[in-house]
């Protein structure tokens, strides 16, 4: 069989829907940051599908910015989880309620 | 200078955000800040000067007109002008301003820095919300007033100040959410958000009823409008001094700004069709707010009831839909600010130094405090209208208009009653003053009262002199706004002729029966 | 309407004494108490020195332009209202003039005795002064607006001056009371005022002034049909500024300021702007015949009913001050009945005579050492001989007895109410004149016969007072004496110059005004008749009073005790108009204000149900979306995922 | 040749990314994502984006995951241990139908519509390292400096945050 666009984009799907639901299903900090870069990659293998389908190379200039901007996620991300971890000795979101109120 | 001149309404409006940012980010102590805050106030008064002595609009319109396109392509624009209406009111604020950072010196001690800013940041949406001209520029200064007013009450407020800066945010909020929704629709319609476009606009008679209520509630609102009104209490109870003045000297009358420049114009079949019910709202307003003054044992709860009663003259004045009495509500609105800002100054004064405002602490003022005392008086008198102070002017204007009303319904009752607002006026006033100043020294916390320092008198007497000055010369004000009044009016199209019909026509010698009754005379306006 | 001569000077009538104020109210203790007695003293004088040269000017003009203008500036110029800062003298406002400065002057003199040793000394001078200048406003205004503004600021002085001593809670409250129901009356004048803005601006041509006393009644046919509204409307307002029914209650609470402010403002000037407003709209009075029937009912009723309470009255200043709201009743009749003129003389002499008793009462006082209690005094007639025969002058004049002043115009008043047919108001008029005789010699009989009732260590105290308060009495003594006699009128061959000075002022009234007396027989043998009966009136009254206070005690003790002593209490309390006025308004309007409005609409209705019951429901709301807000990130963050995939699923149902 | 390499490349994604979700350990899950990244790699190759397969390599699952298993190192004890507890069994459907309704969705959208195929012929050069950089230099400049300022900005952040008890220079 041959492989189309389709194939791609319904292999991002998938990589997107598994970050999505490890997002959900992870109470690790760290894990769940991991995850946020799972669906990351997978919306520029979109984006390196559309640019592929119309030849245009500003597809490949918008992944370089989502690379920038997942590290600049993962630099302050990972920082916070540190500060976090300074103060309340644990990473687990399940934990950390101070979101309420 | 011409880099001044040519963006003048930019500057003025953008200066003092300038320097709120600045004190957020560049200053350090509060020393530092009070002085920076205070010069930066004072440069934009004298800024607006500019503004003050250069207008000579002779058709009333829009001079320093700065537009540029900012969004979708200039269907959006950044829009600012000024006219007869804006400068009067622009010159409030700006003059209030430097006032206001000063009346807070010793007040405010803790997070000097950020209250400075949250006082400029506060005057730049207000200068911004009178030049836009852009609905949607507007919509972004007003809603912006509210974020410094709201930190104002939450932050540096009394006992229950979460509640009242809460309620003044959710009140004012409602109002506004209504207006938005009116502001979009019109928006589709007009192709543009320019007021201009919106003026342009012929709506159908039942879209400009909905439209017109949606306008109205936001400004009647913040006017407030009897029975809109009970967040006017609470917030200026638990607002700070400055807090306080601002609201009542120059917020309280985006409400009624905000009427007669976009409610009132754009919908004249709108206001054709609620100027009675408003006019009503009004006198219950006056008579009410008065009523409700009188029994207040908390002076500052006493003077924002008179507030509601005053602003009450305004709305009437606006909704008699005569030149006379729209002019009348604009030097209202200005007297209004004058004597109601010094009134909570002064009130401040009084709090900073015994912590209470309940009247039955005090008694006998007078004699400890008789520079007080005098200032006290005289903005009392202003505010209770005596012929000589500016408060006058405006109540004779608008009941005189009223009176002559041809499209309200029974004008010579509704200014009959508003009139008693008058009486009212004295005895709340009076009463207050007795009870304060007169009689016995008798609480011993009263003994050692210090009269007004030099700063004291610093922030009043400017006032004071302002209130003798609108009163014995009101044509300043009234030469600025005539033909702004009549270009703001010219979409009501009011039938100028009222009670000519009355009068048998022998007594006339006939033919002068049908002139207007407010004309302006040809080359009168031009002076 | 003619072009009027410009006089420059009217400007510096007005405002000398306000410079007076302004300096010593600014300067205040920088000022030596000497300096600032003096300067305001001069300031008045000087007022009334240009007043003089402006009268003498006037003399040397034809009668038709008497009327000098002094026009400074605009002061509201809107469209086509126009109202002037200006000032205006005539006939009318000449004698105003010269009158309120002329004793405006002597009481300033008499006030640096009667204040010498008083803390606010400097205080009392600059509201003084305040006072003469808005009450020159007022008698100078060239058009109702600036007549509306000395209305005020008189006022307001008088506010200030009553409360003068602040101490005592009396005098503060009496102080509001004064304002409050002064500004009763000019709802009134304000709303009578719109109406003739709203009548005239349609018809004015470019740079009429609306308010312009020249202007309205040069338009006065135009304000004919609605002549009734406004002439009621307006009486409303000098009811409350003269003290008439029913709007009289404050006056006599005004005798709480000092003795020299009773004088001047509640005797001798404020209180009459009432009158001479109402002679000033004549050419509007007299385009009303129900108004002027109102105007002349009220003065009438106005002068018996306080001459009865006068009677039963202990306060020495309490007397004079019902006896003065009695005979402001009779200027207002004396206008009722279409007679401004007289009713601009008997201002006159009132002022002379009244200013002099009040002063002479102020003596009194003093002497007593601030006692006003008459009941306590006596026999002062050999210890105060300056003051007792200023005073007796005083009572002599206001009973009427000839040929003193107040007999000229009161009778006058009378006979023009008898000729214009008003028969029933001379009556009343004629009954008023004996009280009136009868408690004046009520009053002089407690206070300078009989013994002194007082303590040993008051009496002690008695002295006459120092020059500065006894010239000023002598002087106003003179004038209560020969001050009628500019007006002695034709039947007793006199030349009723005074009526003849006014005549142009007035010539729209006499010619349509005093309709009864159009018809009415001048017949100078009823005027003899009935100048007599009043003198001899006035006499009995005169005599009845000294015998039964002095004589025979005994005689008043069982009037007191007449009817179980009933109508004395009635009397004494004043008919109990005040306590009716508190019960019927101010207690139920401060219960409604405060139960209804504040806690019940405002606490309750709109804050309770509306505004925090939205609230409630909001709350109710939250506190179900709350379950959603459960600060757990992997909560929203498949919220977020169910959003999304809805809104997926609806894309690609829907397109 | 591309087929296969799409399958082996798809499958080793998906592996990786389930991998990386299952995982209890935190380390072993940010291997599996290198893995799944390394993969990602070869799907923008097969893309004709080898500048941007090459990055992908290097600043993925390079440096940033290596940041991750840095952070995780230093965190050590709590990060490394499994989680507690799984999820309420309860629970898993509302996890799981979302997903699987996209799925399901997508299965019969292709189903129905079949499938499309890339039909634009590519210059030469396409997703070269020149070709990236002409654009990012030139038309894509203005976007170029702000990224750089948002990534300065980040810089700051992280520091400020980590930056222990605020000794920071301007405080």
């Amino acid at each position: 069989m041959e492989v189309t666009m389709t194939h791609y984009l319904v292999l991002a799907a998938l990589l997107f829907l598994t970050g999505m639901t490890g997002f959900i299903v992870r109470r690790n900090a760290i894990v769940m940051l991991m995850c946020v870069e799972l669906m990351l990659a997978a919306t520029n293998i979109v984006f390196a599908v559309f640019a592929r389908a119309h030849a245009d190379g500003g597809g490949h200039v918008f992944i370089l910015m989502n690379f920038a901007i997942a590290a600049a996620e993962a630099a302050i991300g990972l920082a916070i989880l540190v500060e976090i971890y300074r103060r309340r000795r644990t990473v687990n979101v399940d934990d950390l309620k101070a979101l309420m109120e | 200078m011409s880099f001044i001149t040519d963006h003048i309404l930019t500057w003025v409006t953008f200066l003092p955000l300038l320097g709120s940012l600045l004190l957020w980010t560049v200053v350090r102590r509060d020393d530092h800040a009070r002085v920076f805050a205070l010069a930066v106030a004072l440069a934009d008064f004298v800024l607006s000067l500019h503004l003050w002595f250069r207008y000579d609009g002779p058709g009333g319109q829009d001079m320093f007109t700065e537009k540029v396109a900012w969004l979708f392509g200039g269907k959006i624009n950044y829009h600012l002008a000024c006219d007869g209406i804006s400068l009067v009111l622009v010159m409030l604020t700006t003059f209030l301003g430097p006032l206001v950072i000063l009346s807070a010196w010793k007040a405010v001690t803790e997070r000097v820095r950020d209250y400075m800013a949250m006082l400029l940041f506060l005057q730049a949406a207000m200068l911004g919300t009178f030049f836009a001209r852009d609905m949607l520029l507007f919509y972004v200064f007003w809603e912006a007033m509210l974020i410094p007013m709201y930190f104002i009450i939450g932050i540096w407020g009394g006992q229950r100040r979460i509640y009242a800066a809460v309620k003044f945010f959710i009140f004012t909020m409602v109002g506004s959410v209504f207006m938005l929704v009116a502001i979009l629709w019109m928006y589709f319609q007009a192709g543009g958000m320019g007021l201009e476009q919106f003026l342009a606009l012929d709506l159908e008679r039942q879209a400009q009823l909905w439209l017109f209520g949606a306008f109205i509630l936001a400004f009647a609102i913040k006017v407030p409008v009897f029975p809109l009104h009970t967040w006017l209490p609470d917030a200026h109870v638990e607002a700070p001094t400055a807090g306080s003045v601002i609201l009542a000297g120059v917020l309280l009358k985006m409400g009624t700004y905000g009427m007669l420049r976009f409610a009132m114009p754009l919908f004249p079949a709108g206001v054709e069709a609620f100027a009675p019910l408003m006019s009503i709202l009004a006198v219950i307003g006056i008579i009410y707010g008065a009523l409700v003054a009188l029994v207040q044992p908390d002076i500052k709860k006493l003077v924002a009831y008179s507030s509601v009663s005053h602003l009450g003259f305004v709305v009437l004045g606006l909704f008699s839909l005569t030149p006379l009495g729209v002019a009348g509500g604009i030097f209202q609105m200005l007297a209004h600010g004058l004597s109601t800002g010094a009134l909570f100054l002064l009130v401040g004064v009084i709090y900073e130094r015994r912590h209470t405002r309940e009247i039955s602490e005090f008694g006998g003022l007078a004699h400890r405090m008789p520079g007080y005392a005098t200032v006290f008086m005289i903005t009392m008198l202003a505010s209770v209208g005596l012929p000589g102070l500016a408060g006058f002017v405006g109540e004779f204007m608008i009941l005189l208009g009223t009176f002559g009303s041809t499209t309200l319904d029974h004008p010579r009752l509704l200014t009959a009653l508003a009139a008693t607002g008058v009486v009212l006026g004295a005895i709340y006033m009076l009463w207050m003053y007795q009870r304060m100043f007169f009689g016995k020294l008798t609480n011993e916390k009263n003994r050692d009262l210090r009269d007004l320092s030099v700063r004291e008198y610093a922030v009043l007497l400017p006032l004071v002199v302002f209130m003798f000055w609108l009163g014995v010369r009101p044509g300043m004000v009234l030469d600025r706004v005539e033909a702004s009044v009549e270009r703001v009016l010219a979409p009501l199209a009011v039938p100028a002729s009222p009670h000519a019909d009355d009068y048998p026509q022998h007594a006339l010698g006939g033919g002068t029966a049908d002139a207007p009754v407010f004309v302006v005379h040809e080359g009168e306006a031009h002076r | 309407m003619e072009t009027h001569a410009n006089e420059t000077l009217l400007r510096w009538i007005v405002l000398a004494p306000l410079l007076g104020a302004a300096v010593i109210g600014l300067l205040n203790r920088r000022l030596p108490r000497r300096v600032a007695g003096l300067l305001a003293c001069a300031t008045v004088g000087l007022s009334f020195a240009l007043s003089v040269v402006v009268f003498l000017r006037m003399l040397g003009l034809d009668p038709e332009h008497r009327r000098l203008t002094d026009i400074l500036a605009s002061w509201v110029a809107y469209g086509n209202l126009r109202i002037d800062i200006g000032f205006a003298m005539d006939q009318l406002s000449a004698v105003m003039a010269l009158v309120v400065t002329g004793v405006g002057f002597l009481i300033h003199v008499y006030s640096l005795g009667y204040m010498a040793h008083d803390d606010g000394f400097r205080r009392f001078f600059a509201y003084l002064n305040l006072f003469i200048f808005s009450m020159m406003t007022l008698v100078l205004g060239e058009n109702l607006v600036m007549l509306f503004v000395g209305w005020e600021g008189v006022g307001l002085c008088s506010y200030l001056l009553i409360s003068f001593w602040f101490d005592g809670e009396a005098n503060a409250v009496a102080g509001k009371k004064a304002f409050v129901v002064n500004r009763i009356g000019d709802f009134g004048f304000l709303l009578g005022m719109f109406l003739i803005g709203v009548t005239l601006l349609p018809h004015l041509a470019p740079g009429e002034g609306a308010f312009s006393f020249a202007v309205m009644q040069h338009h006065a046919p135009l304000l004919a049909p609605v002549a009734t509204a406004i002439g009621l409307l307006l009486f409303l307002g000098a009811t409350g500024k003269s003290a008439q029914i029913p709007l009289y209650i404050w006056l006599p609470d005004a005798m709480a300021g000092p003795t020299p402010v009773s004088a001047l403002i509640h005797a001798a000037t404020m209180v009459t702007a009432g009158v001479y407003m109402i002679a000033r709209m004549n050419f509007l009075y007299v385009l009303t015949p129900t108004a002027m029937a109102v105007v002349a009912a009220v003065g009438a009723a106005t002068a018996i009913f306080a001459g009865t309470i006068a009677l039963a009255q202990n306060d020495i200043k309490k007397v004079l001050a019902y006896s003065t709201v009695s005979q402001l009743g009779y200027m207002m009749l004396a206008c009722g009945v279409g007679a401004f003129a007289m009713g601009i003389f008997h201002v006159m002499t009132h002022a002379f005579f009244k200013a002099l008793l009040f002063l002479a009462s102020g003596s009194v006082i003093h002497a007593m050492s601030h006692e006003q209690d008459m009941r306590v005094m006596g026999g002062l007639r050999r210890k105060l001989p300056v003051t007792w025969w200023t005073f007796l002058v005083g009572t002599l004049a206001i009973a009427g007895v000839f040929p003193l002043a107040g007999f000229f115009s009161k009778d006058e008043i009378l006979w023009k109410t008898w000729s214009s047919g008003n028969t029933v108001l001379w009556v009343i008029g004629f009954l008023a004149a004996g009280l009136t005789a009868f408690y004046m010699m009520r009053l002089v009989s407690l206070t300078f016969f009989g013994t002194n009732r007082a303590s040993e260590e008051v009496r002690h105290h008695i002295h006459e007072s120092p020059a500065t308060m006894t010239v000023p009495l002598v002087i106003l003594a003179v004038l209560s004496i020969v001050g009628g006699w500019v007006g002695i009128p034709a039947f007793m061959g006199g030349g009723a110059h005074f009526e003849h000075w006014l005549e142009p002022v007035f010539a729209g009234g006499h010619a349509a005004g005093t309709h009864g007396a159009a018809h009415a027989v001048h017949d100078t043998t009823m005027e003899w008749i009935l100048a007599g009966a009043s003198v001899a009136w006035g006499v009995l009254g005169l005599l009845l009073g000294w015998i039964v206070y002095t004589r025979r005690l005994a005689v008043a003790e069982a009037g007191r005790r007449f009817a179980g002593g009933l109508p004395y209490r009635i009397l004494e309390n004043k008919y109990y108009v005040d306590e009716a006025y508190d019960g019927a308004f101010i207690r139920p309007g401060y219960r409604l204000s405060r139960t209804v409005l504040w806690k019940g609409i405002d606490a309750g209705l709109i804050d309770g149900l509306l505004v925090n019951g939205s609230a409630l429901a909001v709350a109710v709301v939250a506190s179900v979306l709350r379950l959603f807000q459960n600060g757990m990130v992997r909560f929203y963050a498949w919220s977020i995922t169910v959003g999304l995939t809805v809104f997926v699923l609806y894309l690609s149902f829907s397109g | 040749m591309e087929t296969f390499l799409f399958w082996f490349c798809g499958a080793a994604m998906v592996l990786g990314g389930l991998m990386t979700v299952v995982q209890r350990s935190a380390v072993v899950s940010a291997v599996w994502l290198i893995f799944a990244f390394v993969a990602a790699a070869g799907i923008f190759a097969l893309l004709h984006a080898p500048f941007v397969a090459i990055l992908q390599v290097l600043v993925y699952a390079g440096a940033i995951m290596v940041l991750f298993l840095f952070v995780i190192m230093m965190l050590q004890g709590p990060v490394l241990e499994g989680e507690r507890r799984r999820m309420k069994p309860a629970l898993w459907p509302a996890v799981a139908i979302p997903p699987l309704a996209v799925l399901v969705l997508v299965g019969t959208r292709i189903a129905d519509h079949g499938t499309a195929a890339f039909t634009t012929p590519l210059p030469a050069g396409f997703g070269s390292p020149t070709h990236v950089a002409e654009l990012l230099l030139g038309r894509y400049l203005l976007a170029f400096e702000l990224i750089s300022i948002a990534l300065l900005v980040a810089i700051i952040g992280a520091l400020a945050i980590g930056k222990e008890e605020r000794k920071l220079p301007w405080k």
